[in-house]
């Protein structure tokens, strides 16, 4: 299908979805920099917002049989202001591991081996 | 606003007020201003303002119901108070209960004397606060029942618990601090359980204290600079202040009588009953490391027990067969009056249906049919009447444990080992009026064979009482012997078809009974003693409370224009009558007579020894000294109440007989069903003036005679008494041995009952505690084999369970790698395989 | 030719843009140029959320995710910035890995995304857009206008509930969030000298 | 084009357009008009109050300021300098981060100016009618601060560094406040539309919300005290605080880039400016309804709506200039703050206050909805028509004012009139 001229659907919004959870995943994996972790971290709460935010659209399908309805919007808004307070610990722990660290480097964080 | 609406809401504040304080005192007492002594001014505080409301009740009720006793039972005394048309079964409730004229009724029954005359039903308020439960047709309820006694009771209690606040004030000062209590000794180093343990703990007692129970029993275990040294090897007990306490209880005690006195139902009584018992238990026990205090507590509170028992009988009797405890009606149910005497049989006494058909229970289990017809014709085989007998009996069994009548009298001497602002308080003006007061209040339910039982107790407990105060050397026992002689007089009143004369009598005796105990209290707190036989002479050094003791023995004897007077009058105009028309009881009437010459010899012989003549102890006299204001100012009020709360007051025509036969049960108590001899005349028939002469003449002259006497023996010495004393020395000692009551229920009760406990001992140590010995031990051998097991195949079992967890746990310990990033993948690879698993699994499907 | 549909126009660009970035913000070494991209890929996101019809969510994504999160991301860089950290360099064996794992994922993600019939648009879809921040904020207070009874308009369709009860937990968990972290990272009290001697 | 109704006003102007070309090049069209007129505003809005405040600031300290260039007054120095900073060289760091100290200038001119986009003149005239544009506003103004931080970060400065460390702790301070005041407004009005905002205050000045209730009178100073702090205006100021930091994070820029950042800075005043102006001072509505005693409005006719917005323009403007003068002289009156004073300011004054305020301004809407001063003519503008509210089973007498406080709780566009109605509704049922 030629996409600039037939209306997407929710399947091409999960696309994009997927990507950044993907790339999400990527960035947790080969960041070593705890800040990089967690904008991996953002990454992925962003691509789960977009599948909901697209299965609760009305512009996306027509008849709606799996449409999330409004629901979609309040869960992206939930994640949106949990993944905020998340970020504020997140970056207290942080700072709190680089005090005591003097680094941000994950990978020296291995105390808890077993 | 209406007085239906408004006396239950001002009631209810008066009464729930000392409650308040209660709660108060209760959670932050000793925090209550120094050493608590804020706590007394919350308690009085509380009940003072209850006395306000109750007085604003009063005259609201005073302004709706006029002041004049209801119908022309007065000839013309008074005028007739015109009679309300309405019709009671109409009004709704809370409903006012108008005096009603029910002259059809009286037209149709118009078959003997008395029909001439209107029957009034009284008015009261009845209503309902709140329901607490409902089991089938009973409902449990906290509910109202307000009618002129209620209002007067009202007025007095809480007159009197107000003065008496203040004067517990004063009188209780000492418990502010510390105290050493010289009755009680402790073994050396002992330091009690101890400061401010909560409850009446049994510090003293465990600590094998020794109660030091000499012929002195004061009030006032302070320190004086003059100790005497305790005996070697102990110490005077030394315990914190308990000052917040004690008005802690005073204000539950309020609180309590209140309750009984509002109660709208029986059920309701019963409960404040126990809860008056209680605070009466805390309150004799205050002094608890007293063993003498606590024993008192004990026995006042266990005889009290054996009346309830009787009165919960007849609580059953009154649920079972009627199904309800509501005095009046309320919410259209019929109430307990109106089942017994109702407005169709123009309030005569009738068996309730409920009764008769219980008491055919076994008829109608054969088949009849209880129709109207029939149970008509079974009330008049007499079928259910013992059970009202027996209802009455059982709520009477009730009042003669709280009013200390005979055979259950023992409990109120010992009583006085509480402070005396609550001998006053309790054991004179309230609690034992309790008894008294229910007798008038369940007055229409009891028959006519009831009622003589009631007279006839209430005789031999007034000539006991007496004969008792005569000997007693203690000025609180005598005060106490006289409080039971005068709850017999009005128990006797009562019995006899004086229901105002005896109700009226109660009230006069609270006022000038609590000024008694009061001036008492004030030369005990003077002396440090109770002992009458070592005062003397204290006119001159405490005049205050020297002179208004005279008004209350004058006024307990029934000095004309003293308000005893009045009521006693009362009582022995109705006595005479009653003689008159049973001439079989005529001891009635000269036991009462006796009893009133006993009464006017022992009060002032009680007088004299205190306040005149020669100081008898020296040390004694020189200490003594007038009591502080805020215990004679109190002292004067009641003395002021004590000497005219009998009085007509002039231009209003306010008298407390006419406000009490506002209240008067209607319809007459007639002829007995099973003793038909027995028959009571109306009351109003002892006010003819013939009546009242003679009254007035056997009253004046016994009390003239007994004050005469005891002027001869203790006023002016013409007598000895001690010649008197060796002369009748059997019949003294059997007085001062009380009768040898205590004796013989020792020997009636408490012996059998501890040698039966004895035998039950030996059963349970040598039958049943064997046994469970050897139960023991066979559990033992069990548990042996027990333990094998658990040692063995349990902890086994778990220890191979433990040792594989251990060693997967260790060789799992490597995938722990403690790096972020690879648990990240391992999230995401298991994420992955997960649904690609899941995937084939569905897609085999 | 067709014209362009405007639609699919702006969500090529947007989607194209979030991912770019989003790929940028993995490939990227330094931090702050990460959070650069983060922030491009997040706003992009907010167009597709615009898009998509969520104009309120799309405005808050600016707001709290744009706006906070990032501001709060590179606080956190000017705090530890200092030469070693800002870049460091992860082995190529761990990118290999990852690259796979992500490669896994995608090509069980985006199959997924194109099973259902319905979601792969294609059909015109409704034109008019209705504003979204009353039903949501409405929602939030505890009522559901887009779920009403048809029957009774008074009330809701039964089993429908709204989101009063979680607002109010997520305002709680903000609220002890901001003070756990400002605890997590207050500066810590340094040892007296006298202990250090010691 | 489906899905983006929120663009339909320029919809019709792209449809016009759209008769003569291409719709593409059309639509671009559109944008690129809209564009430009908005860039006037940042460009020349920063050319004016620039030459403002340098006559402010040579008043206030008893001098003249700019006189020669451009004749009178000097009102062509803002222009000769713009010349100069254009043709100055543009120089970078050795150090720098070569594409983050180029983007950030650009980052922040875009927040800025992208905040404008929302921002109505007058009566509808608006780039974009967002329905949450208060909300849009705050939240891309909010974005200019990431461009200081990277131009700080990028400068590989320490002045820089710390100098944007310092505005962002202020502005994500800041923000919090901010975000409290403006809610009032919104709260009173019903809508985060800024067009109904505006509308909602026509008529006499006694119809501004500054003057609804002692709240938003309060609120009003809280807003423009938070609204110089985010902006970065003195004395707030501490991002490029000279005294202490060279020039803060821009001390490495020069030429055209520097200028960037400070139309970014004008930009913004203008846009928060406006925005109090919408919110608190009726917007285009003047202290007195002249345009509609002219009958200057839409109901008159096509030309007479436009004159009268024209008018709501100039009125919008003037008052919103008048802020941006009143910044620049609490600029050169008030001295700077240092930054834990800031933070002070903000967390134990700001803050608490608009709380407080924002608490009693929803008792004051819940005892008096509509006002105390508010009296004329806007409560029987917004009531609802007959057919919104006899649709659902409802009671006669108990519909009427049903419908009127459905309609003060949320004026405006039919199509979100009903979602409001209906809302309302359910709230009083449940």
């Amino acid at each position: 299908m030629n996409l600039l001229t037939e209306p997407v659907g929710v399947a091409h919004f999960m696309v994009v979805g997927a990507i950044m959870f993907a790339c999400g995943v990527v960035c947790m994996a080969v960041k070593r920099n705890a800040l990089g972790v967690l904008m991996g971290i953002e990454l992925v709460l962003n691509g789960a917002n977009i599948n909901f935010v697209a299965l609760g659209s009305k512009f996306l399908q027509k008849d709606g049989a799996f449409s999330l309805g409004l629901d979609g919007q309040f869960i992206a808004l939930f994640v949106i202001v949990l993944a905020a307070a998340e970020a504020a610990v997140a970056l207290a722990i942080t700072l709190n591991f680089y005090n005591n660290h003097s680094t941000v480097d994950v990978d020296r964080a291995n105390e808890l081996k077993g | 606003m209406d007085l239906d609406v408004l006396l239950p809401k001002l009631l209810c504040i008066a009464w729930l007020l000392p409650l308040a304080s209660f709660t108060l005192i209760v959670f932050f007492g000793p925090r209550m201003g120094k050493k608590g002594i804020l706590a007394s001014y919350v308690a009085a505080g509380a009940i003072v303002t209850s006395f306000i409301l109750s007085l604003i009740a009063f005259v609201s009720w005073i302004g709706a119901n006029g002041v004049a006793a209801p119908g022309g039972h007065h000839g013309d005394e008074h005028a007739a108070v015109s009679p309300l048309p309405v019709d009671a079964s109409n009004s709704p409730s809370p409903m006012r209960l108008a005096s009603l004229a029910d002259t059809h009724a009286a037209d149709s029954h118009g078959h003997d004397e008395h029909a001439v005359h209107e029957v009034h039903k009284p008015v009261a308020y009845t209503g309902t606060w709140y329901t607490l439960g409902q089991f089938g047709d009973l409902k449990i309820t906290i509910s109202y029942y307000i009618d002129a006694l209620t209002v007067c009771m009202f007025t007095m209690v809480t007159l009197i618990a107000s003065c008496i606040h203040f004067y517990a004030i004063g009188y209780m000062h000492d418990e502010l601090h510390d105290i050493t209590d010289t009755q009680v000794l402790v073994t050396k180093g002992y330091r009690g359980h101890g400061h401010g343990h909560a409850g009446h703990g049994h510090g003293a007692h465990d600590a094998h204290a020794h109660a030091h129970d000499d012929a002195e029993h004061d009030d006032h275990g302070h320190g004086h600079s003059d100790l005497p040294p305790p005996p070697a090897g102990y110490d005077y007990l030394h315990r914190p202040g308990r000052f917040h306490r004690f008005f802690q209880y005073l204000s539950l005690f309020c609180f309590s009588m209140l309750g009984l006195v509002i109660a709208g139902n029986i059920a309701m009584v019963f409960v404040f009953w126990e809860l008056v018992g209680v605070c009466s238990y805390f309150l004799i026990g205050f002094y608890i490391e007293r063993k003498s205090a606590s024993n008192a507590a004990n026995k006042a509170f266990i005889v009290n027990r054996v009346g309830d028992f009787g009165m919960i009988i007849g609580l059953m009797a009154l649920w079972g067969s009627l199904g309800t405890f509501a005095f009046g009606d309320v919410d259209g149910q019929q109430g307990l009056f109106s089942q017994v005497r109702n407005s169709a049989h123009n309030y005569e006494l009738r068996t309730p249906d409920g009764m008769v058909l219980q008491a055919a229970s076994d008829e109608i289990a054969r088949g009849v049919e209880p129709t109207a017809k029939q149970i008509e014709t079974w009330r008049s085989e007499k079928l259910g009447y013992w059970l009202l007998v027996i209802a009455g009996l059982g709520i009477f069994c009730g009042c003669v444990g709280k009013s200390a009548q005979f055979p259950l009298h023992v409990w109120l001497p010992d009583a006085m080992e509480g402070p005396t602002p609550v001998s006053a308080l309790v054991h004179s003006a309230t609690m034992v009026a309790a008894g008294v007061y229910l007798v008038g209040r369940f007055y229409p339910m009891f028959t006519p064979e009831v009622l003589l039982v009631i007279a006839y107790i209430g005789l031999i407990t007034l000539f006991i009482a007496a004969t008792i105060a005569i000997t007693a050397s203690d000025i609180k026992r005598v005060l106490a012997y006289s409080t039971v002689s005068q709850l017999g007089y009005m128990m006797l009143a009562l019995g006899i078809g004086g229901w105002s004369a005896g109700l009226f009598h109660l009230i006069t005796h609270a006022f000038f009974k609590s000024l008694l105990f009061m001036c008492s209290g004030s030369v005990i707190h003077a002396c440090h003693t109770n002992d009458m036989f070592r005062m003397g002479g204290l006119r001159k050094k405490m005049p205050w409370t020297a002179y208004t003791m005279l008004a209350g023995c004058l006024a307990i004897i029934g000095t004309p224009l003293f308000s005893g007077f009045y009521s006693k009058d009362a009582i022995v105009a109705q006595a005479v009558m009653f003689t008159k028309q049973n001439p079989a009881h005529g001891i009635l009437l000269y036991g009462f007579a006796g009893g009133a010459a006993m009464t006017a010899f022992y009060m002032f012989r009680l007088w004299y020894m205190t306040f005149s003549g020669k100081p008898r102890d020296h040390h004694v006299y020189d200490h003594a000294h007038e009591s502080p204001k805020v215990m004679y100012v109190p002292l004067v009020i009641l003395s002021v109440f004590a000497v005219s709360v009998g009085w007509t007051m002039p231009f209003f025509g306010l008298s407390l007989t006419n406000l009490l036969e506002q209240a008067r049960p209607a319809g007459e108590i007639g002829t007995g069903v099973l003793l038909p001899a027995l028959s009571y005349p109306a009351e109003y028939l002892s006010h003819a003036p013939s009546v009242h002469l003679i009254a007035t003449l056997i009253a004046s002259a016994t009390a003239a005679g007994g004050f005469l006497l005891a002027t001869l023996f203790y006023g002016v010495h013409k007598l000895d008494a001690a010649d008197v004393k060796r002369q009748f020395n059997p019949i003294y000692y059997f007085l001062v041995h009380k009768w040898y009551f205590d004796e013989l229920y020792n020997f009636i009760f408490i012996k059998p009952l501890f040698f039966v406990s004895s035998i039950i001992s030996k059963i349970d140590k040598n039958l049943i505690d064997v046994f469970i010995d050897k139960l023991a031990v066979g559990v033992k051998a069990l548990s042996r084999v027990d333990d094998a097991i658990d040692r063995y195949v349990v902890d086994g079992f778990v220890n191979v369970i433990g040792n594989w967890t251990y060693s997967a746990g260790r060789s799992l310990k490597a995938v722990q790698t403690g790096k972020l990033r690879q648990y990240v993948m391992f999230i995401v690879v298991g994420t992955v395989a997960l649904t690609v698993i899941m995937q084939w699994a569905l897609a085999a499907e | 030719m067709d014209s362009i549909n405007w639609h699919s126009f702006f969500f090529l660009l947007f989607g194209l843009l979030a991912s770019a970035f989003a790929v940028g913000v993995v490939v990227a070494s330094s931090v702050v140029r990460m959070a650069l991209y983060l922030i491009v890929a997040l706003a992009a996101t907010a167009g597709l959320f615009f898009l998509a019809g969520a104009d309120f969510v799309g405005a808050m994504q600016i707001m709290i995710y744009v706006g906070g999160t990032l501001v709060l991301l590179v606080f956190g860089v000017m705090l530890t910035a200092q030469g070693p950290f800002v870049s460091m360099k992860t082995g190529g064996g761990d990118w290999l890995l990852a690259s796979l794992v992500a490669g896994a994922l995608l090509a069980l993600l985006i199959p997924v995304a194109f099973s259902v019939p319905d979601w792969r648009g294609g059909e015109p879809a409704p034109a008019v857009m209705e504003p979204t921040a009353t039903p949501i904020g409405v929602g939030l207070l505890g009522v559901r206008v887009d779920k009403l009874d048809a029957d009774r308009p008074e009330s809701l369709k039964p089993g429908m509930s709204s989101y009063l009860l979680p607002f109010e937990i997520v305002s709680m968990h903000l609220l002890v969030v901001l003070v756990g972290a400002a605890y997590l990272a207050r500066t810590k009290r340094r040892r007296s000298p006298s202990q250090i001697e010691s | 084009m489906p899905g983006l109704g929120s663009l339909r006003n320029n919809t019709l102007v792209a449809e016009f357009f759209s008769q003569y070309m291409w719709s593409w090049a059309a639509y671009l069209l559109t944008g690129l008009i809209h564009c430009a007129l908005l860039i006037q505003v940042g460009a020349v809005g920063a050319l004016f109050f620039i030459w403002a405040e340098r006559k402010v600031s040579g008043r206030i300290q008893d001098r003249l300021g700019p006189t020669r260039v451009g004749g009178m007054f000097g009102w062509l120095q803002s222009l000769a300098d713009g010349i100069k900073l254009i043709t100055k060289e543009d120089l970078m760091p050795d150090g720098a981060d070569g594409l983050l100290f180029r983007i950030a200038p650009y980052i922040s001119f875009c927040a800025s100016f992208a905040a404008l986009m929302a921002l109505p003149f007058s009566d509808g005239w608006v780039a974009i009618p967002i329905n949450t544009g208060v909300f849009f506003i705050l939240a891309v103004l909010g974005l200019e601060v990431f461009g200081v931080i990277l131009g700080g970060y990028a400068s590989a400065s320490k002045w820089s560094l710390f100098g944007a460390m310092r505005e962002a702790a202020q502005v994500v301070s800041y923000e919090v406040p901010l975000g409290m005041c403006v809610v009032v407004p919104v709260l009173i009005t019903g809508t985060m539309d800024l067009v109904q905002i505006g509308t909602f205050q026509e008529g006499w000045f006694t119809n501004w919300l500054i003057l609804h209730d002692p709240f938003t009178f309060i609120i009003f100073w809280v807003y423009f005290t938070c609204a110089l702090a985010s902006v970065n205006r003195a004395p707030f100021d501490l991002a490029e605080a000279e005294s202490e930091l060279v020039a803060g994070f821009h001390t490495e820029y020069s030429g055209i880039r520097w200028s960037y950042f400070f139309m970014a800075e004008y930009g913004s005043m203008f846009a928060v400016s406006g925005l109090a102006t919408i919110l608190f001072f009726g917007g285009w509505n003047g202290p007195v309804p002249i345009t509609g005693w002219l009958g200057l409005t839409h109901e008159t006719g096509p030309i007479a709506g436009y004159i009268g917005n024209f008018l709501g323009l100039v009125n919008f403007v003037g008052k919103t200039s008048l802020f941006v003068i009143v910044m620049i002289w609490v600029r050169w009156t008030l001295p700077r703050l240092r930054i834990d004073q800031v933070m002070k300011m903000c967390l134990k004054f700001c803050v608490p206050i608009a709380a407080v305020m924002f608490l009693g301004a929803t008792f004051w809407q819940r005892q008096f909805p509509g006002g105390v001063l508010l009296k004329t003519s806007y409560g029987d503008r917004y009531v609802v028509t007959e057919a919104d509210t006899a649709a659902p089973a409802k009671s006669k007498d108990s519909a009427k004012p049903a419908a009127k406080t459905a309609g003060e709780a949320s004026p405006g566009q039919p199509s979100a009139d009903k979602t409001a109605s209906v809302s309302h509704r359910v709230t009083k049922g449940s």
